[in-house]
């Protein structure tokens, strides 16, 4: 299990696919923001917490193509299914390698780009406490849909297609919260549903993974 | 142990291609399969390894004992040989992977990104995976694609260490590999054309 | 004799021959009575003026939309469990009406919204909840479509249909607390009986629901005949292929 | 050429990737906004024309991927390379293949999905135009940044990041326009500039993309 | 028309893998690389077929002349294979399939997917691409990989009818084909491990 996660995380430096990217992908998105819909900085300071995950949630959605099916064309899926890891724990560890090396770096970097947007001094801490609880939501949901599709070539819009309506409750309740601790209100409720989310899709979604995983390799 | 396998019918696509195989692989001994391209070969091997279900029949002894080398190599080509072969050796519980290194001729290669060898490099560093498994059961597919006659004397030695050491091989391949082992023909399983039983579609027929 | 027995594709499609052409003249009565009672025969509202006739169209194709995923759900889970292939079938002729239901249902309720609320679209919970539905709907027929192996298509689909349950449910709920809506509340609780809409519209509600039903059950069973004739064809013609 | 548009055509229809696809994700896009910013209809009319010229955008780059790597992949821009039609005509040709699967109907729909944003009335028109003026320079691009990462394995990331800042003039433009679109003001200055944009990108690019990808055949 | 190699060096990777390949194949004449696995077969045909440089030396009669099939066979899994097949037709100018279809048996599969082939089938689809393309030089590299004996002895009549028809064709295999043709051994022109001439990075040496 460890090894694997070594192997995924140094693979993710080494394919250039890693840290760097995600974050550049996010910060680009939040600059172009502001091309898109004006620069009038009050605007801007309203949307900004919105526009910040928005952009996680895109970050981390564009990362997931690579996520199994680069296994499964190098035959590397095959292998590991017949392994003596059970394919959950693969598939659990495979989310945490995702995790570490997109969930983190957004969470980290989401400050920095908020003064780009205007964000509020209040929004900050809110902020970066939402992703950081919310984010190993996306990451497990995206394992899922990665398995949905992995048979399938280049599924990468589709798997978006599938990925984004799950990623629904997620976004509201994490942009909620770090809406309302933008704008100074008590942000516990919607930080306590984000948290029950992301623990329910951790304890449950390898098993369905795995499940469709199976049943594409067959 | 014994692998047993009996009155197997295998299907791809929905379509039964293979019916009533039957096979018995003692430990130290290989197991050559042949027949024309299309037989089910591919289909048979990747059931055996327990990567898609069987129709009908039944498999003993394979779970957990089979290593499974396929067309597809499973070489990341962003990390070095030995990193690649390194990681299977982790995750089978192995740690040693110079024996597998030795036995193809890897070691120059070693610290080279794998996906920078040519074909039959690759195709070699594909095979030494399975050396770091300790698996007692191979199932090849077509394992000497693209080797050269050194390297087919290399694969057939390590077949052969395998064997004396108790491990027992089941190959598909089209060429003549050299190696002291029962061949077994496909083409009379073939499954009739019109097969219907146990097809995933037969109710539909 | 087992309700089980039906699973077999052929004596589904002999049932269903049997049974789809009074079907489809039952439904078609109900659309049709429901439909021109309530347009022509009711009084206009007080309130809303005519505008209020687009409940009729409004809400059985509403109704039809959720009822047509729960559906999806349980042959879904027949489907993972017992693997008749009749299920998974239904299932996936059932998706295509729902989601076109489900458009039904916003369009009418866009037409409703611009004189009732003054604008197309709001972002209300029940109005949000139903484009998320579609979104699902969308993703499901996707799903079905990309992958080439039918057996395959089925499992992946019927777990999606499963995981996308739970999550449609959680976003219903997320939506809820995200934004207090404007659409007025269900009027028609079957359980309690009690109900805010006066007979003279309820009756011919009731009718259009019901005619929507059987409308369903009848697109359904024939788009599920037509998926088995498509799997039969394709079932011939693959050992057809390899026999050559 | 016209075998390579059509087959070109057919593979997106038949895998499932074509037309349906961009468009669903474009809308679930859209959805996601409301969702993140709050649902405050002045709001969300406010930045409309920005939110859908970054949609339509987002779901031109997502289809990128598949425009070459998956030919790459399967040997045929080998064959396509050595093949008698010029490799600058075939990479026009799947420039137009992909913004007729893709950026014509983003055209399409964008007025279905403004209705979702509350986009004021004056605003449909010169969405339209100037979507429709701006993706065939977007689908160029495309193909000029997925000639130059066909050769990395999954360059999904890095090709958005290569591609994103060509895009900024034709977002700045093109959003422009619709801004003052529906803001009732003039937009003939941002819809020639994009026009310039769109031909120039048509008459140039092909030949950058064709250099970039007989560099990564090598 | 004669294609003419001279003095040609070939890197892959920034290394120089060949030098001084010299070779001359007149219409009618085949020609068979052969080498250890890494000695450069791969890189040579690539080079001949003009998708990298060379790093010295001259290819003449090679331009729009050449068919290069290689380990990837070019097909798309979701198109069929008579569709495939039709597609490079019209690239190539040609329109009909019929003969390319018929000297790989391949009717029966005219109208399943590509992706749903068996790995020898998919390979006979591929090197039927080369009949259609009409071109009178054919680049092959490894073309038997996992046919049966059938489908080589299918190869070795196409490579002979195009032979006898005036074409001619370069081979690089590791097995014996039973082609009529002459052989060249690529070991002599093995680059030097420390070989600077013409190297990408020779500056730095
Ligand atoms: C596009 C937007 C809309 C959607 C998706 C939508 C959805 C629904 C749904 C799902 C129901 C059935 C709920 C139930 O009975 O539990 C329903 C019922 C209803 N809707 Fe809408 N609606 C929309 C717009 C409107 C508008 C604009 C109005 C008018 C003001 C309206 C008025 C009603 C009424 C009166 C009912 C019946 C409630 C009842 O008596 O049960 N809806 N709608
Ligand atoms: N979806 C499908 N529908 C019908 N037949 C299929 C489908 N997929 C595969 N087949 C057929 O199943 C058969 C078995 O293929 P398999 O890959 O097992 O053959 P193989 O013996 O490994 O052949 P090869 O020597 O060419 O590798 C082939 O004839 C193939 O055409
Ligand atoms: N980036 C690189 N750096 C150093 N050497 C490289 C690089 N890429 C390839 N090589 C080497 O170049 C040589 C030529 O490879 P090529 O694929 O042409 O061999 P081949 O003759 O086709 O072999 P095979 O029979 O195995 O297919 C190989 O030894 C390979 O290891
Ligand atoms: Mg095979
Ligand atoms: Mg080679």
């Amino acid at each position: 299990m460890i090894a694997l996660l070594l192997r995924d995380l140094r693979l993710a430096l080494r394919a250039g696919g890693g840290f760097g990217l995600g974050l550049a992908f996010f910060l680009i998105l939040t600059v172009l923001v502001p091309f898109s819909v004006g620069p009038q900085s009050t605007l801007l300071g309203t949307i900004a917490p919105g526009i910040l995950w928005l952009g996680a949630l895109l970050a981390c959605l564009l990362s997931l193509d690579r996520l199994l099916a680069l296994d499964f064309e190098d035959g590397s899926l095959d292998v590991l299914a017949t392994a003596p890891i059970p394919l959950e724990g693969a598939l659990a560890v495979k989310g945490l390698a995702h995790w570490i090396t997109t969930g983190l770096p957004l969470v980290v970097a989401a400050p920095a780009l908020g003064v780009l947007l205007n964000l509020p001094g209040a929004g900050y801490g809110w902020l970066v406490v939402s992703l950081l609880l919310g984010t190993p939501a996306l990451s497990m949901i995206g394992v899922f849909g990665a398995a949905l599709t992995v048979g399938i070539k280049r599924g990468g819009l589709l798997l978006s297609l599938l990925v984004l309506p799950l990623y629904v409750p997620t976004l509201i309740f994490g942009a909620e919260a770090a809406r309302r601790g933008a704008a100074g209100l008590d942000p516990a409720t919607p930080l306590l549903m984000l948290t029950g989310l992301s623990l329910g899709c951790i304890a449950l979604l390898p098993f369905a993974a795995s499940a469709a995983l199976r049943m594409n390799l067959r | 142990m014994t692998l047993l396998v009996q009155n197997l019918t295998v299907a791809r696509g929905g379509v039964p291609v293979l019916t009533g195989v039957t096979l018995r692989l003692d430990a130290g001994k290989a197991l050559i399969l042949r027949g024309p391209n299309g037989a089910g070969k591919t289909t048979l091997l990747r059931t055996i390894a327990g990567l898609q279900p069987p129709l009908r029949g039944t498999i003993d002894g394979a779970e957990d004992r089979v290593a499974y080398g396929a067309h597809a190599d499973g070489l990341k080509a962003m990390l070095s040989v030995s990193e690649n072969l390194r990681f299977w050796a982790r995750v089978y519980g192995e740690h040693d992977i110079t024996a597998a290194l030795a036995a193809y001729a890897l070691e120059p290669l070693r610290d080279r990104l794998a996906g920078t060898l040519s074909a039959g490099q690759k195709r070699r560093a594909g095979l030494a995976r399975l050396m770091v498994t300790q698996r007692p059961v191979w199932l090849l597919d077509e394992p000497t694609v693209s080797l050269d006659t050194d390297a087919v004397a290399m694969f057939a030695g390590a077949v052969d260490a395998h064997l004396a050491g108790g491990g027992s091989a089941i190959l598909a391949t089209h060429i003549d590999l050299g190696l002291q082992a029962e061949t077994l023909d496909l083409t009379p399983y073939r499954a009739a054309p019109d097969a219907r039983h146990g097809a995933s579609d037969e109710a539909f027929l | 004799m087992s309700l089980w027995e039906y699973a077999n594709p052929v004596k589904f499609l002999r049932l269903s021959e049997r049974v789809l052409p009074a079907l489809w003249v039952f439904a078609g009565l109900c659309v049709a009575t429901g439909l021109i009672w309530g347009f022509f025969a009711t009084p206009d509202d007080y309130r809303q003026g005519s505008t209020v006739k687009i409940i009729f169209l409004h809400v059985p194709s509403a109704l039809m939309a959720i009822n047509a995923w729960f559906m999806m759900l349980v042959t879904s889970l027949i489907w993972l469990i017992r693997r008749h292939h009749v299920s998974a079938l239904a299932a996936k002729a059932a998706a295509p009406v729902g989601a076109v239901m489900t458009v039904i249902a916003l369009a009418t309720g866009a037409l409703w919204g611009q004189p009732m609320w003054g604008t197309w679209w709001a972002w209300d919970p029940r109005l949000t909840s139903f484009l998320i539905l579609f979104l699902f709907y969308l993703g499901y027929i996707a799903l079905w479509e990309a992958i080439e192996d039918p057996d395959t298509a089925a499992d992946l689909t019927s777990v999606l249909c499963l995981v996308g349950s739970v999550f449609a449910v959680l976003s219903r709920y997320a939506v809820h607390f995200w934004n207090q809506g404007l659409h007025q509340g269900t009027s028609v609780p079957v359980a309690t009986g009690a109900r805010t809409v006066s007979d003279v519209f309820f009756i011919p509600l009731v009718i259009c629901m019901i005619g929507f039903g059987m409308l369903f059950v009848a697109l359904v069973l024939y788009r599920t005949g037509t998926e088995i004739r498509l799997r039969r064809t394709r079932a011939l013609l693959a050992r057809g292929a390899r026999g050559a």
